[in-house]
């Protein structure tokens, strides 16, 4: 563990996790354990506001996600963890903006003081799990912790929008890869998803059909032909419009989507060697037993590798400048 | 000191300045300035009758200072030192005061404050010139040979003149070759002439050019002197193929075992060996051997090259060579590098197989090229049905580069020309604007309206191979808004090439380093004047042409090239050179060798001497730039003409109405 | 920021509500954020064409569109815009202004966010179920069957829907945060 | 922050001969307005800039001291810039003990292109001055005409 | 002069204003020179040691003293009064010691107010014992009559701010062996025997203590501060190259860097080196030219490792700093006052 030397953080479940995505709050609990770092909930923690607050009035929207800044630095923690991709990209904004924008600053600050409350930009650094997962466990020790690991189980990762954008800095904008790489040490196979940071209708579901269900359709379209198992994600809101939706997709457009949807928690838990139940397995409203009954207990045979064609020109090495 | 008699002049500049302040009152107040002998206004004191009233008091006054109060002295300072120089003054007694940029021209709307300030800023030059000294310039002979860094074509353009001129030339590249990226183009817009059979000629008489000595796959690695006396550090690096028996033959590629990717000549799109030759027609001729890729550094074994080789010209323990050159002036054609697409992940470079870089396109529309000049996809084979052609790749894109490259919009054209004209494809050009500002350019683009490329105006969102249904299976979708229908919009293609823009070399700024010269924002080399002087620098003797100054294409490229030539011309029928006396000179006696300025020098001019301990500044190096004098801590450095009494006398100048304002007085002094 | 005849402009409005908004005068029209857009293809105009009506004063048009309720947040238009513009956020401004102001017909998208924020303020927490009945009572009654029945049935059977609420114990303190809040953002956009 | 209403700051500026003196000619031939505050003294690089040249400036008049160098990295003495980078800011620490608000010396970058940012940066400096008000050292704490409250002690040194 | 009047010797006067007695010492530490003076010189006036009151000086004719060595700073009614009768009545004035020559430590009450001061001490110090708030008062009457108090003045001044001052002796306290020149000087000159430095000069070297100090200096570059207890610096190296703060850049010599040569920086007690204004100034321009640093950031990171720096550029001389004083009204609160 680098980043974080006792390896123990505050955690902000966020009110999805409380219920409908109550899945990914055990899962999550769970890897915690397994892998050795502590995940200490806030108290009294509030809603983050989700995008509906910054809608109706964007000074009241920061402050309410800066009590929770305020909450975790008044505990004295310097982390705060949060699985929620939306609650992430608030706290995380909420801090980055406190910190660029004066003016910003001193008005929640001053909100918070009606509360007694108070936050200084960058005291409290905002991580999503994966995050934690990926830099600060790190691959080697997940791969120490796989006991099962998931052969033959084709995975497309799906990153969705705000763990990495707006810039958080911590993987690529458009084409993030640290999902990818973790699934591959759980064994699983990885297909490349080129839809895996789109957008997955977010509350579109609420203001429009049209548009949210279009947008859902693309992404199973995609994984399916791809032929993903299942879609692994790190965030309630797209979990639950892929999943939940899938049926309403199915039934507009006339498809046969049957592509469950798991959190990337979840599918940990179940290379760590974990029962289904215990990370929450069955929640899931597309079936996800089907998929990982394809999982064996012997690693796929690897395809021979193709001799270069001799007429092909060579690829550009993907190695990025500066 | 106080029996110093100031003349003062100021100046109306027709309506510029007389238009605003109040010249007259300007005058009158300046009179009872202390030390003043006489104080005068005029109608434009930098026409020749301004200058002799100049002259003529000097000489009938008997003044020993003079202040002009006129335009800014990047203007006029030196015509007003030649006039009291003329008359017999120092001409570093003399001062001037900006009253037009800096007080007329931006208080335009404010004329009492703008009055104001313009009798502060001739009071401040009056308080400081009673404090300057006499200073001596001091001539220094120049070396007339001329190096030349980079041998791209704006180079071979400035060292080809210079050489014709009867002057020695020292060409450093850093490829094996010279020819920079002109080399690597096919066609050249927008005549479409063939780039190798205008460049190869100049490329060959630069070799064969008995004035110039060619150091390629040489680095510079220390610049020491100053204008007309540089000494030149050069590292050869070793080729391991010792040239005088080397015939050029090719065997020793046709032989090696070892095929990599060519990145630099080939753009990555091709290959070459590991002793290789970058291309055909390469001055020199010779190969180098890529001692990273070569079996033999590796392993000890293979030799394949040395023994097919019929002259015995292959030495595996060759070593570099660093060699110092003497030289009087510089010019620097370092060039520019491509923006790297890959940075642009939306764009799907080096993920996608067939988004292509514009220089990889270059290379692929090449008859010499891995491709032979045939337009394929990546699989080598086939031909695309239609292209996408993605301008401002990584330009006008406050992400990456601010700045519009101003080469992509007409290579771009060029691209989508060949394009019809080799494939007859659908081809589409996605544009922010299209910029043809030169001769014979915008002609060009109508050509190809008539060709019938189409243009879509919007920066590309993105480039995907996820297909949304059926139509898009396969092909690469570019979805943009038409900006002007206002519409969403996904086109498939087969093959993307990203119209990618120029950069800085990502070593510019430790070149301008080792030349003393910077940067700008944006990474190029800082000409010393943006209009009237592009080819010159901030360092006397330190020139830039073509690209490594500032995105430009080819004719551009030639003029400057050419240009800077002109400019190191001059110097050298000049013979010698005045270095300007502003210099920094420490009081031995009284340094008590703390060592705090031996830091400060950029130039390495301050030395400090163990026996005596104390420090010494080397007066050929220094440039004046006074940033030891305002660290040493016992003031004991002195910068001659900005001396700490001579800017604190022009402090005590410059507020001198803060407690008696100036305008009041003007009217007792008016009535 | 005040135009010369003394009116402030649409555009400064717009720019003052937003951290960062004064990107938004580099706006090129380049159409990245058009393109870009998830939900572009239905919007009445796409993001450029309503920063090119913010310049040019229409305001009523602006504030009326549907643009900026269907945005989904996913911040593409923003991590790609080459002027570096806080489009996102500038979209966030839109709907708030509309909201203040009245101006937007199709009620459906402020109602959700209404009715959401109305839950947050009152319990600290969101609430699911009661979004859900509330907001599609009001909108689409014909839905909350299929609620009821569908989508709604399967999360409440598989335990994944709550009947009430959660309320976090120093509600006070939130509300006093959000009440000196919304003052300071009434005092001064 | 109140304007002080007819108060004119008289501001010393420090422009070097590269880039800002350029800068503010440019702002100049292309005849940007800004206030006639800025009194500007012409030295080489940024990196001669003296802290002695501030305190005597302030102490003698001045509300408020502006030195303009080139961009970081720009400098046309390679680094003169940063010196004035460390010294100004030691300088500023310093004064900030002494009474003297931040506002009152500035450091600002200005390239020989940036007319423009020149005229802003005088702009906003003469506005912040306005609000604080003029500076009057010498009368205030160095005649102490003010700040000697004790009036039996006026008399003795006048009489000096 | 005197001499040459008649058989009188050359008198000499001892003053001590605002200071802590440490100068009075150094006349002292001079040793069995002090025969010599007493036998060259007819002392006057020296309260500190003998006992003389201001009438005697009072009865005195103008310009009858010949030599006055006033020690310590201006700092109420009491010290200008005698500045004022002493310089009446010498012809030659000496500013001895850094404390009449700078302001020195008293001088550091310039960085507060004359009220706050008074809060602090009667008020609020940790140790003050003060139920009923008493605070001294300059026209307190006891019943036999007024028994008036000097006023203490706001802003600590040096001497010269005050009244014309012939010759300066810088240290605190200086050295005995520049006491002795100026002393053995002016009664050389006095007697007909050797010429006096021209008035206004400073009895010392030009230089500054680098140039005494044995230690190596180097090219240097400070990457952070060091308090002394932080650190055990090598005795050999320049001290400020080591990051401990050490004034003897900018500062004058004369001392034989007493400081540095046991591991202490110099505190910069003999003020400025010659032709210098503004001691911090020097000691700012110096210090921050070497920094290792080429960002804002880079030298905060650097300079939040040295706290109070005007502490440590005007520990001896800010009354005789440019800016003289802090604006109280505008600066940070100081701690306790």
């Amino acid at each position: 563990m680098t980043a974080n030397a006792n390896g123990s953080y505050a955690y902000y479940p966020g009110c999805s996790l409380t219920k409908n995505a109550a899945a990914y709050d055990v899962s999550s609990r769970v890897i915690a354990r397994a892998l050795g770092f502590e995940l200490n909930e806030l108290t009294d923690w509030n809603c983050c506001g989700a995008s509906e607050y910054f809608s109706l009035n964007q000074l009241p929207a920061y402050a309410l996600v800066a009590r929770n800044l305020a909450l975790t630095a008044s505990e004295g923690a310097k982390q705060v963890v949060a699985p929620c991709s939306l609650c992430y990209v608030n706290l995380y904004k909420t801090d980055k903006y406190m910190g660029d924008h004066a003016d910003l600053n001193e008005k929640v600050n001053a909100a918070l003081a009606a509360g007694k409350l108070a936050y200084r930009a960058g005291d409290v650094k905002v991580r999503h799990l994966l995050d934690v997962v990926v830099n600060d466990v790190g691959f080697d020790n997940v791969a120490a912790a796989v006991k099962k690991p998931l052969y033959n189980l084709r995975v497309a990762p799906y990153y969705g929008c705000l763990i990495v954008r707006p810039r958080t800095g911590f993987d690529d904008v458009e084409y993030p890869t640290t999902m990818d790489h973790l699934m591959e040490v759980l064994g699983a196979t990885v297909v490349d998803f080129p839809l895996k940071a789109e957008c997955c209708g977010g509350h579109m579901t609420q203001i429009s059909d049209d548009v949210a269900l279009e947008l859902i359709r693309r992404l199973l379209h995609n994984a399916t032909e791809y032929e993903a198992d299942a879609i692994v994600t790190v965030c309630p809101m797209c979990q639950l419009n892929l999943d939940a939706y899938q049926d309403q997709v199915n039934r507009r457009f006339g498809t046969r989507f049957k592509m469950p949807i798991l959190y990337f928690t979840q599918v940990m838990g179940l290379a760590f060697g974990m029962e289904p139940k215990a990370v929450a397995i069955g929640k899931e409203i597309v079936d996800a037993r089907p998929a990982l009954a394809k999982v064996t207990a012997e690693p796929p045979v690897q395809p021979k590798k193709k001799r270069r064609d001799k007429s092909a020109l060579p690829m550009p090495s993907t190695e990025r400048e500066g | 000191m106080a029996e110093e008699r100031v003349g003062v002049y100021i100046c109306h500049c027709g309506h510029n300045i007389a238009g605003t302040v109040d010249v007259e009152a300007v005058a009158e107040w300046a009179a009872d300035l202390p030390n003043v002998e006489v104080s005068r206004h005029y109608e434009f004191m930098c026409s020749s009758l301004g200058q002799e009233l100049v002259e003529e008091d000097i000489k009938t006054l008997g003044l020993t200072r003079v202040v002009v109060a006129a335009c800014s002295p990047h203007m006029h300072e030196r015509t007003f030192r030649g006039a009291c120089e003329r008359a017999g003054l120092n001409p570093y007694l003399f001062e001037m005061a900006n009253i037009r940029e800096h007080a007329s021209w931006v208080h335009a709307v404010d004329k009492e404050g703008a009055t104001e300030k313009a009798k502060a800023l001739v009071s401040a030059a009056v308080h400081r010139v009673v404090h300057h000294t006499p200073l001596e310039t001091m001539k220094v002979p120049v070396e007339p040979t001329t190096m030349v860094v980079g041998g791209g074509i704006a180079g071979i353009q400035a060292a080809l003149e210079l050489a014709d001129a009867g002057y020695k030339v020292i060409m450093v590249e850093r490829e094996p070759s010279i020819g920079g990226h002109m080399a690597q183009l096919d066609k050249t817009f927008p005549t479409l002439d063939c780039s190798a059979c205008i460049l190869t000629p100049k490329m060959f008489d630069v070799g064969a050019h008995p004035n110039i000595t060619m150091l390629t796959y040489s680095e510079v690695e220390a610049v020491e002197g100053y204008v007309g006396n540089f000494v030149v550090t050069v590292r050869q690096k070793a080729r391991k193929v010792i040239t005088d028996k080397c015939t050029g033959c090719g065997t020793c590629w046709e032989k090696c075992p070892i095929r990599v990717v060519d990145d630099v000549y080939e753009a990555g799109l091709g290959y070459r060996k590991a002793i290789y030759r970058p291309f055909p027609q390469a001055v020199p001729k010779y190969p180098v051997i890529d001692v990273e890729s070569c079996t033999y550094y590796k392993t000890g074994k293979c030799r394949a090259c040395q023994m097919f080789c019929p002259t015995e010209a292959i030495d595996f323990d060759q070593q570099d060579e660093v060699v110092d050159y003497k030289v009087g002036n510089v010019i620097l054609a370092t060039g520019y590098e491509q923006f790297d697409a890959r940075r642009i992940p939306e764009y799907g470079y080096g993920r996608l197989a067939n988004v292509f870089t514009s220089l990889e396109f270059e290379r692929m529309v090449n008859a010499t090229g891995p491709t032979g000049g045939k337009i394929m996809l990546r699989d080598g084979v086939t031909e695309p049905e239609s292209v996408a052609i993605i301008h401002c790749v990584g330009s006008r894109d406050r992400r990456y580069n601010q700045y519009c490259s101003a080469v992509c919009c007409m290579y771009s054209l060029k691209f989508a020309h060949l394009v019809k004209e080799r494939t007859g494809a659908e081809v589409y050009n996605f544009y922010m604007d299209i910029r043809t500002p030169a001769k014979g350019y915008e002609e060009f683009y109508h050509r190809l309206l008539e060709e019938g490329v189409r243009f879509v105006r919007g920066r590309v969102a993105k480039v995907t191979d996820a297909a949304r249904g059926p139509g898009e299976e396969g092909k690469l979708i570019i979805q943009c808004e038409d900006t002007l229908i206002g519409k969403q919009r996904r086109i498939p293609v087969d093959m993307v090439v990203l119209s990618a823009g120029m950069e800085p070399r990502h070593d510019a700024e430790e070149i301008g380093h080792l030349f003393g010269i910077s940067c700008s924002v944006d990474g190029f080399f800082i000409e010393r004047h943006p209009k009237l002087d592009p080819m010159a620098t901030m360092t006397d003797g330190i020139y830039v042409a073509g690209v490594c100054q500032g995105p430009k294409d080819i004719p551009a490229t030639v003029a400057q090239g050419a240009g800077a030539a002109a400019r190191v011309l001059g110097v050298i029928s000049q013979g010698e050179v005045a270095l300007e006396p502003i210099r920094a000179e420490i009081d031995e006696e009284h340094c008590s060798g703390c060592r705090i300025c031996n830091t400060m020098c950029p130039y390495s001019a301050i030395d400090y001497i163990e026996e005596l301990q104390v420090s010494r500044v080397n007066p050929a190096l220094c440039k004046g730039c006074g940033t030891c004098v305002a660290a040493c801590p016992s003031q004991v450095i002195t910068g001659a003409h900005y001396s700490y009494d001579q800017v604190m006398a022009q402090i005590d100048g410059i507020l001198i109405d803060v407690n008696r304002p100036v305008t009041a007085e003007a009217e007792v002094a008016a009535d | 920021m005040t135009a010369q005849n003394g009116r402030r402009r649409f555009k400064h409005e717009v720019i003052d509500a937003t951290p960062g908004g004064e990107q938004l005068t580099l706006c090129l029209q380049c159409g990245t954020c058009g393109g870009s857009c998830p939900s572009g293809a239905d919007m009445d105009h796409t993001p450029r064409r309503i920063f090119a009506m913010i310049d040019a004063d229409m305001k009523d048009e602006v504030l009326s569109s549907n643009t900026p309720w269907f945005c989904v947040s996913c911040y593409y238009c923003s991590v790609r815009c080459p002027q570096e513009i806080p489009i996102t956020d500038l979209m966030y401004t839109l709907k708030q202004m509309a909201i203040r102001e009245g101006r937007y017909e199709q009620r459906r998208a402020s109602d959700f966010s209404e009715t959401f924020i109305g839950y947050v303020e009152s319990y600290g927490r969101a609430f699911e179920m009661g979004l859900a009945t509330r907001y599609h009572l009001f909108h689409n009654p014909m839905k909350m069957v299929g609620m009821a029945t569908g989508m709604g049935l399967s999360l409440l059977q598989k335990g994944r829907m709550s009947l009430t609420p959660e309320r976090i114990n120093n509600i006070e303190q939130l509300q006093a945060i959000l009440n000196k809040a919304k003052q300071l953002s009434a005092g001064g956009a | 922050m109140s304007d002080n209403g007819d108060f004119k700051p008289v501001i010393v500026g420090f422009l070097c001969n590269w880039c800002s003196y350029r800068a503010a000619d440019l702002a100049g031939t292309s005849r940007m307005g800004y206030p006639s505050t800025l009194r500007d003294i012409r030295i080489m690089c940024s990196g001669r800039m003296d802290p002695a040249w501030v305190l005597h400036a302030l102490r003698n008049g001045a509300d408020g001291v502006l030195v303009v160098g080139c961009h970081p990295g720009e400098c046309h003495y390679v680094e003169g810039n940063y010196k004035a980078i460390r010294r100004m800011n030691l300088l500023k620490r310093t004064l900030r003990q002494l009474g003297i608000e931040d506002e009152r010396v500035q450091l600002h970058w200005a390239s020989a292109s940036e007319g423009v940012q020149f005229a802003e940066i005088v702009q906003n400096m003469t506005a912040q001055i306005k609000a604080l008000g003029p500076l009057n050292w010498k009368q205030r704490n160095v005649d102490d005409s003010v700040n000697l409250a004790v009036a039996a002690g006026e008399h003795v040194h006048e009489g000096a | 002069m005197s001499n040459q009047n008649g058989n009188t010797k050359p008198k000499l006067a001892l003053y001590w204003a605002s200071s802590c007695g440490g100068c009075e010492i150094s006349v002292l530490a001079i040793h069995e020179k002090i025969l010599d003076v007493a036998a060259a010189f007819d002392i006057v006036f020296w309260p500190c040691v003998m006992d003389f009151k201001v009438k005697d000086v009072e009865a005195l004719a103008d310009g009858e003293i010949d030599v006055c060595l006033f020690n310590g700073a201006i700092r109420n009614d009491e010290n200008a009064e005698m500045a004022h009768l002493l310089r009446r009545k010498s012809k030659i004035m000496v500013a001895y010691g850094s404390c009449s020559m700078e302001g020195c430590i008293p001088g550091l009450a310039n960085f507060t107010s004359r009220d706050a001061m008074m809060q602090f001490i009667y008020h609020n110090s940790p140790s003050t014992d003060n139920p009923d708030g008493v605070e001294p008062d300059p026209d307190w009457a006891f019943p036999e009559g007024p028994a008036p108090l000097p006023k203490f003045w706001n802003t600590v001044k040096t001497l010269d701010q005050v009244v014309p001052v012939e010759y300066y002796l810088p240290g605190c306290p200086p050295e005995a062996e520049w006491t002795e020149t100026l002393v053995m000087a002016a009664a050389a000159a006095l007697a007909g025997e050797g010429e006096l430095p021209p008035p206004g000069s400073v009895i010392g070297n030009k230089d500054t203590v680098c140039d005494e100090c044995p230690r190596t200096k180097n090219e240097k570059k400070i990457k952070r501060f060091y308090r002394p207890y932080e650190i055990v610096p090598d005795p050999d190296t320049c001290l400020l190259e080591q990051g401990i703060f050490c004034a003897g850049y900018a500062t004058r010599s004369g001392c034989g860097a007493l400081c540095p040569q046991v591991n202490m920086g110099c505190r910069g007690c003999y003020g400025p080196n010659e032709g210098v204004d503004d001691h911090g100034a020097r000691l700012i321009t110096g210090l921050a030219s070497v920094l290792d640093a080429k960002t804002d950031e880079e030298v905060d990171a650097i300079l939040d490792t040295l706290p109070d720096p005007a502490g440590y550029f005007y520990r001896f001389g800010l009354a005789h700093s440019m800016l003289h004083r802090t604006d109280v009204a505008h600066a940070p609160k100081r701690d306790g006052n």
